[in-house]
Parts: structure tokens; C-alpha cells; sequence
């Protein structure tokens, strides 16, 4: 395949960031805008003409004779080259995940371009301000997600991965003059930075042992049956394994040096995705404005890590043990935010712990994944999910989005019996919720299904674990649903104008948002995305008796939801008074924040920085201004010595003279 | 035999020397030294090589220097005098550090 | 010792000497301090001519006993104020200065009585006359003190340029 | 002698410096410092051209353009001079950081003065960079740190007078140890019987140095110069002397001046003694191992943006000195890249902090806040120069410490890949402190009315950070030229008395 289109989808977004970012104080507002919407809507056109040249028309380069899907290295240009092996490259990979990826991003991005060019006005029509440094911010993070999914080697995903946290650093910081704002955008660095140590390290010891960064030769080879599949040469696929083989001897507290590698890797990606106990960051990163929860926090960033484990996950299938580790923490990760996503009130970060949970849905599912196991549908499911996800989800947050413009509010007291005032925005959100709920027809009812299939063909107890978070998915998202659109009559107060839909900018997306969330379940997945490219009939292994069992769970949390919330009624305040231990933990998340916050402040700021500080300036200085007091003192110790005064030398001279004509005295004797 | 009183004249010297505060005490005290070792050059000079002149000569320069550094150092005192109103050293020390 | 007559004009002189410089730095008026030096200065004249150098007597007479002597004075009416005593020494500062300066004594004392014949006759020999001193003065050959004598007459020189700038007024 | 390029690095400041000396007024300094430092960034590009193309001609010797002229016959001491890619590297970035400082300090007070100085400092400079005898090189080494006192004791701020004398008598210390250890180094340059001599490369040719005067002079020279890179515990002298001096010699020192200790650690200490370096590594590699991290720690809790930077400095030219004792390749590689983005960075730092200053007369963080709001332009150089130094992928922060840590790691031993774990710790920590400053000192609401009334850049404050960012943009795009060019250096001899690749 030509290397044009590839360079553009990377060189039209960097290129409008800088266009933006340079010039942008010169533009109008508009005018801006208009150009962040055309470049991505290019990027976008350009995306999906090489998904589809990827998928469909089936060129020698990308799928073989027996209808396996290739790996192919469009282009891979050396940037950094540390060693003969260990060279960093910039370049363009295209496989099933990473053209599936290229869909999902420049989708969403387009979406959220075209969507702030609405919310970021007022009623009035005002721009925001910074609206052109919004859309390079934008652009800029469209860029680094496309070069960290398109990555060919692990480095040049660490590249883009960094990017990807400084574009969100600097989106969560959007609105800089809130303190909040502010120390949400840092948190959210500093979590994730944290997290990237582990993968930096990850990377290190990696490479270490296997010379080499490429993932096309890191991936290819340990596991029988998939050399061949991808195109790598069958000596670097043999050396690979025979260093895996060799040096997996190392151990180090009980774990070999492979195990240490990809868990140091995961916790990256645990970073990113907001896996538990890093998940801190994801709620405050609500700061943001509403489209970049949307694209960043709903959709795509926050994927990066189940998007990095599928994409190492051959390596992961040969440390059954690294791979377990995963499902646990997807598994916690799921039922905690589930249930912190039942207590919130604020409906963004009600959204964001569904996001925690659904993104550790996606990771269990690839935890569980096994070849052995529906011929490794966990992957297929996990990637299934993800792109579901990603649009019901960016569907919701836009949803909510139009709410918070219209009513000024996160919080969802202030909403109330919405649904006659924004009738678009209803039924669009309705629509998220049934998708994320799981309900047949809507796209989640697919993927979660699937992801609850692998799950039962690896173990059972994740299996009843997964459905119960699936249960308590449906019932929060229908509470908040409840909550926003039913409750109680809204009151407009006097002198404020009733809550209205959006321009069509808004509204827009949402629909075509929607109308992706009904049908997209019904792609035939399996013939595009699986874990070593063969095609793989879902509908062929459907596993009813699944399906029932989910439906019947979320069809009951949701009749659950309708008699607690739909009118205004005491009981949920009798759940609350039922068990208020946990509804209090829950609501405070289960004192996470205050944790960090006694760990950072308390035990890092207070018992580490401040003592070296401390240390710093008063031993070590201390010493070094010691010399010189010492010196100084000294100096005034004898400086009497030359005082000037003569009769003091004369003392001096002549006890020396008496001195030395005694001892000549007594010598002479 | 002449050189005891010297000897006990230096030692007066070096007594005034180390005990006066007064500069002008202090420069007596000097001229006091002086004239002792001055003594002791004519002294040894005739009683252990008569046929010299050497012992001579360095008293006679020795007392031309020391009108000299006299006459300076009364120059400067009387200056000191002029600016400090006080010529006791101990109290001179303005010119110390 | 040859001569009673020699021998009290020593015992006078080095009386005269002793006595005169104690006094000299144990009075507290400072102008009886010059007189007792002046008093000193003449004995050590004395004790030149004992030794026949009569030039080198004359010449502390003139020098030292009208020079500087009368320099001292002159500078001692200048800096102190009339009835002004000395300062009260310390008694620590007098032990002290005394331990010292006999300390000095007994050493040297010490080293005087036990090396030197004191006792010894003045040896015979001609005095110097003036014309020897004043050919040893300007000659330039062995045992000649030319150079030191054009030194001394540069440094007196010097003198005299510091003496006026010093005491100049500014 | 004037054909050598290499000679013109010293001649042209002198030339400046005659030129100040007939400066009458303001304009006229600023003219001369401005062609004068022009002058100095087209000719060591010049000279990068040059190099690039002798070396792509296939020139193979450890050092181009050499040439020696006798000084001092009796002891050898010639005026050696010769480059490689390390100091071609160094020369560039000192061409631009003076460059840059010239254009900082625009608006000194007594500019004549201050431009002599700081120019004889630059002298110093390019003369440590291009000498290839060790005697002159340490003569330039001295000529380049006692302006500095000066320079801070009079320009300075805040306890000026106490920190140059801390500055000075610090690196002064520095230097007995190292004026030992190259005196040392002297009489054992040539087996016995031979002329001795001080030039590196006929050291290196003769290898005479035995292992146990390796094993002595190795600290001494290590320790001399790491004085300068701001080794732990000998750093305490950068945090107040950096608080204390103007602006544009922030910039040098930092930028500069720090970076003649890793270049010397290198070309001397471990260039002329393989064997001791390899030896006694480990000791110096718990040293650096401390600063990179500990100066990490210190830079969070400080409240003055230049004690901040002072610190963020400690542990980014610690970075620099472990890599170095790292000893392969890639690593050193690295170092020097460090060197070179460090250099950029924190004096567009410094640049930034002074224009900050200069406005705001605080440095205190906690007395400024919302200054996106007030000067954008400063602002956002700010938070470029701070994402640099947190090692942000397309600056040159991160280009330096990936080249580091993969090469640190490629250490065939346990002990040294432990340790580069930890200095990679030091990537989260500077996180911390960075943000923390761009958090409290630009973001949020303004701290001071008074602020409000500020101004942005003028254009040659914009001038000089422009220079800077687009230099550590060039580094953090295109690292591979910036990579290759150093890495031939690394002659194979030096390892090879190792026995590492």
C-alpha cells in the first residue's frame, strides 16, 4: 500500500495543531473551528479509506491465500537508533486492531470537533475563551492517539503514549483559572506518569532481553501456531522465542523476568485506562470540558491500555500468570466502579466510573482470553467492546454534555424530568443506555455477550463476578437516566429561558452517535478483528444460554432502576438508610482520593521532600558552609596575632627570643 | 665590664617597650635598646679588635638611623595626634582590619 | 682596671645609666621620661669617651642629646595636655613587662658573666683620629664606608621628604 | 595559525572584547555583543558543516582540525586544539546559549562591564571546548569560572555577595583536586624516558598511566570536574548561585559552564583512564544515583523558581555524569545528548524565570498565580521548556533520558541496571515539581492585582526563547543527526581497554 495516505492521517491533524496553535490568536473563532472540523473530517475520510483498503480489498500485503489477516509495515522510518537493534522508528503498522482503531478515533474525534464547535459557546452565541488553543489541543491529541495505535514498535508507542497524557493534561487543564481544573489535569499527569515509569521499565527490561523494540518481531513468534501468520521471518521469530526460552530462568520474587516485563507494561496501561489503584485520576479528569471527557476519557484515550495489552498479546499468552494478573485487576476494577457509579451525583462522574468499569470489562476480557478457549474470543470480544464502547459512550458524555449547557450543572439534582424540554437529547441518551445496559438489539448486547461467553469458557467465578457488574452496569445508568429525564417535573425559574436541544452541531453527532450504537452490533466482528487474524463466525458459536442469562440480569437491574427512580419516591433513601456504611464508602469512593492524598502529601511531600529539602540546605550545605565558618573562625582566631599592635609582637618575639636563647643556653651547657 | 650597664639599659628598653601606651614612652624605650646595642658595638669594637674601626662605624651610622626613624616616627605620631587626638596605641587601631 | 679615678668615673657613669633609664620608663610624666633619657644619653656619651672614641661621643651628644632629645620634647608639648599624667599602668602589665625584661636579663646576664672576661684591661691602642675616620668614611676601597655612608645620606634625605609630607597639613 | 577554524572561537570574543572596550553607549554594546555572538553561531555552524563533511569524506581520526602551537617549551605546554563530536556539539551549544543571553540581557544596568565579563567568560568557554591540552584546557577552565564570581557579585540578586563567594570557592575546590589530579596525570603521560607531555591524544597513544595512578587520579579529575556538574554532595554551591545570578548568566552557567564538568569527566577522567573509570565506577555511580533523584526530591518543595530550577538541574546533570559512568556507547551517547538538551533547556528556563522576574519582582511561586492569563507568550514558553524538561517526546528532554536509560540498561550488570531503575524514578518526580510550578505559577486565578498591569514579551525577549525552543524542538525531532554526530566519538579504544562494546 502506498505510504501517502498513511503520512497524511498523521500529518494533517500535527499540521493543523501547529497551524492552530501558531496562528490561531490571529483567526476568527469560527474560522478556526471550521479548520479543526475539515482537517479531522480529512483525517477521518482518510482513516476510512485505508480501514477499508485494509479489510476489504483483500491485497496480497494484507491478507493471505487462506483468508488470515496479515500484519503490514506501511512505512517505518528510523528516528532514534540507540543501538545496531534497539532503534526507535517512526512508523505506520496496519493490522486489524490499528485500522479498527483508526475508525474508532478519527470517528469520535470528528464527532467531538464538529460537537464543540457548539458547546463551546454560550446562549449567546460567545466563544469560549481559548477556543483555537481547544481546537490544537484537540488536534493535537488526535495525532498522538493515531501515531500511539498505528505504533510499529513499543517505543514509538511510548512516544505517543507520553503525548497522549500531555495532550490530556493540557485538555483537563482547559479551563486553567479553576484551581480545580488545574489540580485535576495534574493529577491526572502524575498518575499516568507514574504508571509510564512502570512501563518505561516494563520496556527496559523487554528489550533488554529480546534486542529488540519492533512489535512485529516481539509478537510474532512465542506462541506455536501463530508464526507464519503475521509476516515476520522465521529466524527472528526463532530468536525471539529462544530468549524467552532461555532467560525466562531468571527469577525475581517469584516471578520470571517475562512476567515482571509485561506486568511492569500493564501497569502502564493500568495507568492509562484507569485500572484500579490508579484509577484516581479519571473522575477528576472531568474537569475538562465536556467533548474531551468524550474523546479523551470516554473513548479513546483511556483504551490505550487494553489497546497496548491486545497489542503484546501473544507475549502475555506466554505468562499464563501476567495474564491473570490482568483479569483480577479488570475484575476488581469492574465492581468497584460500578458501585461508586451507583452514588454519584454528579452525572459526569457517574459517567466516568462506568467508564472504569466497562474499560475493565474489556481488560478481563482479555485476561481471560486463551487460544484454547472459543479459539481466544476474549480478544475478538475485547476488541468488540471497545469499539462499541466507544460509541455509546462518547454518545453518552455528548449526551450529558448537552445537558450540562443547557442546565449549567454536573449535578443531576439540578436536571429532573428533562425529557419534554430536549427530546433529541433523550432519546439519544436512551439510546446509550440500552447499548450500555446491554439490551438485544443495541451494540453492547453483543460485545458484553461475548466477553461474558469467554468469560464462562475460562473460569465460572469470573463469569458470575463479570454478570453481576454487567447487573449493577444497567442499574446505574438507568438510575442516572431516571434521575436526568423522569423524577420530578423541572422547574424553570423565572427570568431563565426553559432548557432547550442544542444547533445542529450538537445534535448532530449525538444522532449519528446513536444510530451507530443500534446497528453496530450487528458487524460481523469476528471477520475482521481476532487475535492472530484468522476469521473467527461469532454467530456460529452464539451461546444463547449466555445471552438469556445477561439480558434477564440487565432487563431485571433496569425494572430495578424504574420502580426506585422514575417518580420521585422514599426509596431510595431506604436502600441508603439499609446500608449506610457502604453507601457512604461508596459515595467517597471508597477513601481512594484521600489515600493518595495521605500517601503524596503526608508520606512523599512531608516525610520525603521536605526532609532531603531540609537536608539539603542544612547538612549538606550545612557541611560545606561549615568549611567556611571553620575557616573563618579560625582566622579569626589568630587574626589577633596581627593585630598591629607592636608591643603585642614585641611579646611575641620575644618569648621566642627568650625561647630560643634558653634552649641555646641549655644546649650549650 | 661596661656592657652590664647597657645590658641593663636594653632591659629597661624592652620593659618601657612592652609596658607604655603612650607612643612617645614607646619611642624612648626604643632609643633606650638603641643605645644599648650601640654601646656594646664601641665596646666590643675596642676591647676585642682594637685595630678595627668596624664597631665605630656601625654605632656612627647606627645613631644617624635612628635620628632618622626619630625624627619620622615623631612626624607621625604628631600626625596621629592631629587626627585622633590620642597617641595611645591601644586605642589606634581604627587602621587594624 | 688601672686606675681608682677610672674606676669611680665607671661606677658614677654606669650608675647614672642604670638609674636613669629605670627612671626613664617607670615615671609616668612623660617629659621627665625625656629628661631622664637625656640623662641616659649623656652617660653613654660618657662611656664612649671612656673608650676613647671621642668622634662617636661627640657625635651622640650632638645628635642624640640635642637632636633628638629636643625633638622628643617638642613633640611632647605638642600631643600631650599640660598636667596630664601617663597612663596608670596595670599591675599585670608591669609584672609582666618585668618577668619579661628580667627574664631577658638573667639570660643575658647569665651569658655575660659566664663568656666574657669582664674584668679584662682595655687593650692599648691608638684612637681613631678624624682623620682616619674621615678617610674610612669616604673611601671606597677595603674597609671603606662610602656606600653606606651615601645611604644613609640618601635615607636621611628620604627622611626628611616623608617627615614634611607626613607632617604636612592637608 | 589563523587558518584553524578552531582558533577563531577564541579570537572572535577577544575581538568582541576589544570591541566593548571602545563601546560608548548602549547601542553600540548591544551591537557589538549581538554580531559578536552572531558571529560565534554562524561559525561553529560553519564548523558543524565542516566536521560532517570531513567525517562523511571518510576521515577516521579521534579529533579533526588539530593543530599545536608551542606556548612553554621547557614543560610542554603547547596551545593544543581539535574537535570532535562531542565538542562540535558543545561548541554549537554554547554559540546559542550566548547567543540567546546576549539577547536577555538587553537591558542590563553598567552593560559594558557586564559584557566584558560574561564575553570573557564565553572565551573561556570555547577555549575549554576546543584545547586538546590539558594545560590549557585548564587554563580556559578558569578563565571561564572567575568571571562568574564577578558576574553574580555584582549583577546578582537576593545574597549575591554570599553566593558567589560560594560558588566561586567551591568550583575553585574543584579545581585543586583536579589541578592535582592533571599534574598527576602530566608526569605519567609518557613511559619513562620519554618527553612527558600534556596533550590528550599522545596520553591516550602512550597509555603510560599505570593502573594504581590510575586508580588515584581517576577521583581526583572525576571529582574536580564533577564540582562543576553539580555532583551530590558537592552541588549546594548551584542551587544558591543559580538563585543569585542575572538572568543571562543563569543561562551560561547552567547552560554552559555545568556542562564543561560532564565534558571534562568525560575527556579527561574517563577518556585518559579506562581502566580506573571502570573500576571505581560503582562508587560515583551511587553518587550520580543519589543526585538524580534526591535533586528530584529537593525541586518539589522549593518555593523560588530559580531554587527549583537549580535543583531540577542537580538531577538532570546527575543524569548526565551516571550515564557517562555507564561506559558503553549508547549511554554516553546519551550523556552528551543530555548535555546538549539539558544546556537548551534550562537556560530557556532561566531566560524565562528572569523575564518573569523582571516583571513580577518576585520569584516566589506562592506570590504569583494566573500568569497565563497575563503574559501568554512567556507563559507558554514556560510550559514548553517545562514539558521539555519532564522529558515530553518531541523535545529534546526525552530524546536524552530514553537514550540513558536504554543504554544504561544494555549494563551487563545487575548492580547498574538496579540503579537505572532508580534514576528512572527521577522521570515521575520531575513530573511532579514541574507541574506543581506551572500549576501554582501560571494556571488559577491571579495571585496579585498588581500583576494584572504586566506586560508580555518584547520582541528581543521573544527572540532569544525563540532560539532556544526551536533548538530543543530540533533535538526532540531529529535526534538521529544530533545522535550520530556524537556517537562516532566514541572511538572503539576506549572500550576496547574495558573490554565493552
Amino acid at each position: 500500500m502506498d505510504a501517502t495516505l498513511p503520512i497524511l492521517i498523521l500529518a494533517i491533524p500535527l499540521g493543523m495543531f501547529f497551524v492552530l496553535g501558531l496562528a490561531g490568536v490571529k483567526m476568527s473563532h469560527r474560522l478556526a473551528g471550521i479548520l479543526g472540523c475539515l482537517g479531522m473530517g480529512t483525517t477521518l475520510v482518510l482513516a476510512y479509506t485505508t480501514a477499508f483498503t485494509y479489510f476489504f480489498s483483500g491485497s496480497p500485503e494484507f491478507v493471505d491465500a487462506a483468508g488470515n489477516r496479515l500484519q503490514a509495515l506501511i512505512f517505518d522510518q528510523t528516528w532514534l537508533a540507540f543501538t545496531d537493534k534497539l532503534v526507535i522508528r517512526i512508523g505506520f503498522l496496519l493490522d486489524p486492531i490499528s485500522a479498527m482503531m483508526l475508525v474508532v478515533i478519527t470517528t469520535i474525534s470528528f464527532m467531538v470537533h464538529l460537537y464543540s464547535m457548539g458547546y463551546m459557546r454560550d446562549h449567546h452565541g460567545v466563544w469560549e475563551r481559548g477556543f483555537q488553543r481547544f481546537y490544537a489541543f484537540l488536534s493535537l491529541f488526535s495525532f498522538s492517539m493515531l501515531g500511539l495505535v498505528v505504533a510499529t514498535n513499543i517505543f514509538q508507542m511510548y512516544i505517543f503514549w507520553e503525548l497522549v497524557g500531555a495532550s490530556s493534561y493540557l485538555l483537563i487543564g482547559f479551563y486553567f483559572i479553576k484551581p480545580s481544573a488545574v489540580s485535576a489535569s495534574k493529577k491526572a499527569f502524575i498518575v499516568t506518569r507514574f504508571a509510564d515509569l512502570g512501563f518505561l521499565i516494563g520496556i527496559l527490561i523487554l528489550s533488554f532481553y529480546t534486542g529488540t523494540f519492533n512489535f512485529t518481531e516481539l509478537t510474532s513468534a512465542p506462541v506455536e501456531g501463530l508464526a507464519g501468520v503475521f509476516s515476520v521471518s522465521e529466524t527472528t521469530a526463532e530468536s525471539v522465542r529462544s530468549i524467552f526460552r532461555s532467560s525466562a530462568a531468571p527469577v525475581f520474587l517469584g516471578g520470571s523476568v517475562l512476567t515482571w516485563a509485561l506486568v511492569l507494561i500493564f501497569m502502564g496501561g493500568m495507568g492509562k485506562s484507569a485500572l484500579l489503584p490508579l484509577h484516581i485520576w479519571l473522575p477528576d479528569a472531568m474537569e475538562g470540558p465536556t467533548p474531551v471527557s468524550a474523546l479523551i476519557h470516554a473513548a479513546t484515550m483511556v483504551v490505550a491500555g487494553v489497546y497496548l495489552v491486545a497489542r503484546l498479546f501473544p507475549l502475555y499468552l506466554m505468562e499464563v500468570t501476567a495474564l491473570e494478573i490482568v483479569t483480577w485487576v479488570g475484575a476488581i476494577t469492574a465492581l468497584y466502579a460500578a458501585i461508586v457509579a451507583c452514588t454519584q451525583i454528579d452525572i459526569k462522574r457517574v459517567l466516568a466510573f462506568s467508564t472504569i468499569s466497562q474499560i475493565a470489562f474489556m481488560v478481563v476480557s482479555l485476561g481471560v482470553a486463551r487460544p484454547e478457549v472459543h479459539e481466544g474470543l476474549g480478544y475478538m470480544a475485547s476488541m468488540f467492546h471497545l469499539f462499541t464502547h466507544a460509541m455509546f459512550k462518547a454518545l453518552l458524555f455528548l449526551g450529558a454534555g448537552a445537558l450540562i449547557h443547557a442546565i449549567g450543572s454536573n449535578d443531576y439534582t439540578a436536571m429532573h424530568g428533562l425529557r419534554k424540554y430536549m427530546p433529541v437529547t433523550h432519546w439519544t441518551f436512551l439510546i446509550g443506555c440500552l447499548a450500555i445496559a446491554g439490551i438485544i438489539p443495541f451494540s453492547g448486547f453483543f460485545s458484553k455477550d461475548e466477553i461474558l461467553s469467554s468469560c464462562l469458557g475460562n473460569s465460572t467465578l469470573v463469569y458470575i463476578w463479570m454478570s453481576a457488574v454487567a447487573g449493577l452496569t444497567a442499574f446505574y445508568m438507568f438510575r442516572l437516566y431516571y434521575l436526568i429525564f423522569w423524577w420530578k417535573e423541572h422547574k424553570v425559574h423565572e427570568g431563565h429561558h426553559a432548557p432547550h436541544d442544542q444547533p445542529w452541531t450538537m445534535t448532530l453527532p449525538l444522532v449519528i452517535l446513536a444510530a451507530v450504537s443500534c446497528v453496530a452490533g450487528f458487524i460481523p466482528f469476528g471477520n475482521f478483528v481476532t487475535w492472530n487474524g484468522a476469521p473467527y463466525d461469532f454467530m456460529a458459536h452464539f451461546d444463547w444460554s449466555v445471552a438469556a442469562v445477561s439480558l434477564c440480569v440487565a432487563l431485571a437491574a433496569i425494572g430495578l432502576a424504574t420502580v426506585m427512580y422514575r417518580k420521585e419516591n422514599p426509596l431510595p433513601e431506604k436502600f441508603r438508610a439499609a446500608m449506610p456504611a457502604l453507601w457512604t464508602w461508596a459515595h467517597h469512593r471508597f477513601y481512594w482520593d484521600e489515600l493518595y492524598m495521605f500517601i503524596t502529601h503526608r508520606i512523599i511531600f512531608n516525610g520525603i521532600c521536605r526532609p532531603i529539602a531540609w537536608f539539603d540546605r542544612h547538612i549538606i550545605d550545612g557541611t560545606m558552609d561549615a568549611f567556611a565558618t571553620v575557616t573563618n573562625k579560625a582566622s579569626q582566631a589568630i587574626k589577633p596575632l596581627q593585630s598591629g599592635q607592636v608591643q603585642l609582637y614585641v611579646w611575641w618575639y620575644l618569648l621566642g627570643a627568650l625561647a630560643l636563647g634558653g634552649i641555646t643556653m641549655l644546649c650549650l651547657l | 665590664m661596661l656592657l652590664i650597664p647597657a645590658m641593663i639599659m636594653f632591659c629597661c628598653g624592652v620593659y618601657g617597650f612592652i609596658t607604655r601606651r603612650n607612643m612617645i614612652a614607646i619611642l624612648i624605650s626604643l632609643e633606650l635598646m638603641l643605645n644599648a646595642v650601640d654601646i656594646n658595638f664601641a665596646v666590643f669594637n675596642r676591647y676585642l679588635w682594637p685595630d678595627a674601626m668596624e664597631g665605630m662605624f656601625f654605632t656612627l651610622f647606627a645613631i644617624a638611623i635612628a635620628a632618622a626613624e626619630t625624627a619620622l616616627a615623631i612626624a607621625i605620631i604628631i600626625n596621629l595626634y592631629r587626627s585622633a587626638r590620642n597617641i595611645d596605641v591601644r586605642d589606634l587601631n581604627k587602621l587594624k582590619y | 682596671m688601672e686606675s681608682v679615678g677610672s674606676i669611680i668615673l665607671y661606677i658614677v657613669v654606669a650608675l647614672a645609666m642604670v638609674v636613669f633609664s629605670v627612671l626613664a620608663v617607670t615615671t609616668r610624666k612623660i617629659l621627665r621620661a625625656a629628661t631622664y633619657l637625656l640623662f641616659t644619653l649623656f652617660a653613654a656619651a660618657c662611656v664612649y669617651f671612656m673608650l676613647d672614641y671621642e668622634f662617636l661621643g661627640a657625635v651622640q651628644i650632638a645628635v642624640y642629646a640635642g637632636g633628638i632629645v629636643v625633638l622628643f620634647v617638642f613633640s611632647i608639648l605638642l600631643t600631650t595636655r599640660p598636667g596630664h599624667n601617663s597612663e596608670r599602668l596595670t599591675s599585670k602589665s608591669r609584672v609582666l613587662g618585668s618577668v619579661a625584661a628580667l627574664a631577658m636579663l638573667l639570660i643575658s646576664g647569665y651569658a655575660l658573666v659566664s663568656r666574657c672576661a669582664l674584668y679584662a684591661a682595655k687593650p692599648l691602642a691608638d684612637t681613631p683620629t678624624m682623620q682616619q675616620v674621615g678617610k674610612a668614611m669616604m673611601s671606597t676601597s677595603e674597609g671603606g664606608y662610602l656606600l653606606p655612608f651615601e645611604a644613609v645620606s640618601v635615607l636621611l634625605l628620604a627622611c626628611i621628604i616623608g617627615g614634611v609630607v607626613i607632617a604636612r597639613r592637608r | 595559525m589563523f587558518s584553524n577554524i578552531l582558533i577563531w572561537f577564541v579570537v572572535i570574543p577577544l575581538l568582541m572584547l576589544a570591541g566593548l572596550a571602545l563601546c560608548r553607549d548602549i547601542k553600540q554594546i548591544r551591537a557589538v555583543a549581538v554580531a559578536g555572538s552572531t558571529a560565534l553561531v554562524a561559525l561553529s555552524v560553519k564548523l558543524l558543516v565542516d566536521y560532517l563533511a570531513l567525517r562523511a569524506a571518510g576521515a577516521t581520526a579521534p579529533m579533526l582540525f588539530t593543530d599545536s602551537w608551542v606556548w612553554f617549551a621547557p614543560l610542554h605546554i603547547n596551545l593544543a586544539v581539535g574537535v570532535d563530536g562531542i565538542s562540535v556539539a558543545m561548541i554549537l551549544l554554547s554559540s546559542i546559549i550566548v547567543f540567546a543571553g546576549s539577547f536577555a540581557s538587553w537591558t542590563i544596568p553598567q552593560p559594558k562591564a557586564f559584557f566584558l565579563w560574561l564575553i570573557l567568560l564565553s572565551t573561556g568557554v570555547f577555549g575549554f571546548f576546543i584545547s586538546i591540552d590539558l594545560f590549557t584546557m585548564f587554563m580556559f577552565y578558569e578563565v571561564a569560572l572567575i568571571p562568574m564570581y564577578l558576574l553574580i557579585g555584582v549583577w546578582g540578586s537576593g545574597r549575591k555577595e554570599y553566593s558567589a563567594m560560594k560558588l566561586t570557592l567551591m568550583l575553585m575546590g574543584g579545581s585543586a583536586f583536579l589541578m592535582l589530579g592533571l599534574i598527576g596525570i602530566y608526569y605519567h603521560s609518557a613511559p619513562a624516558g620519554q618527553p612527558l607531555t600534556w596533550n590528550i591524544l599522545e596520553i591516550v597513544r602512550n597509555g603510560a598511566i599505570s593502573h594504581d595512578w590510575q586508580c588515584f587520579l581517576f577521583p581526583m579529575t572525576f571529582v574536580g570536574f564533577g564540582v562543576l556538574g553539580a555532583m551530590f554532595p558537592f552541588h549546594t554551591w548551584s542551587p544558591d548561585g543559580h538563585a543569585s545570578a542575572p538572568t543571562a548568566v543563569s543561562m551560561l552557567h547552567a547552560g554552559v559552564l555545568m556542562k564543561l564538568g560532564g565534558y571534562g569527566c568525560f575527556r579527561v577522567a574517563i577518556y585518559l583512564m579506562p581502566q580506573a573509570a571502570n573500576e571505581l565506577a560503582w562508587i560515583f555511580l551511587i553518587l550520580t544515583g543519589i543526585s538524580v533523584v534526591y535533586g528530584a526530591f529537593s525541586a518539589c518543595v522549593q518555593t523560588d523558581l530559580k531554587y527549583i530550577n537549580a535543583y531540577s538541574s542537580v538531577s538532570h546533570c546527575g543524569l548526565v555524569l551516571f550515564a557517562i559512568l555507564m561506559l558503553n556507547t549508547t549511554a554516553m551517547t546519551g550523556a552528551i545528548m543530555q548535555m546538549l538538551s539539558h544546556g537548551l533547556m534550562t537556560a530557556l528556563f532561566f531566560a524565562l524565570i528572569g523575564m518573569i522576574y523582571g516583571r513580577t519582582h518576585t520569584r516566589d511561586i506562592t506570590k504569583m498565580g494566573g500568569l497565563m492569563r497575563i503574559m501568554p507568550y512567556l507563559s507558554v514558553c514556560y510550559v514548553i521548556a517545562g514539558m521539555a524538561s519532564l522529558g515530553l517526546p518531541g523535545l529534546s528532554g526525552f530524546v536524552a533520558e530514553m537514550t540513558i536509560f536504554v543504554g544504561s540498561f544494555q549494563h551487563a550488570d545487575m548492580f547498574h541496571r538496579v540503579f537505572t531503575i532508580v534514576a528512572c524514578c527521577s522521570i515521575v518526580i520531575t513530573a511532579v515539581y514541574i507541574l506543581r510550578v506551572v500549576g501554582k505559577l501560571l494556571f488559577g486565578p491571579v495571585q496579585d492585582p498588581h500583576h494584572l498591569e504586566l506586560t508580555d514579551a518584547t520582541w528581543w525577549e521573544r527572540f532569544s526563547t525563540v532560539t532556544l525552543i526551536v533548538c530543543v524542538a530540533a533535538i526532540g525531532c531529529f535526534p538521529n543527526f544530533f545522535n550520530n554526530l556524537i556517537r562516532f566519538t566514541f572511538s572503539p579504544d576506549i572500550f576496547a581497554v574495558i573490554g565493552m562494546n
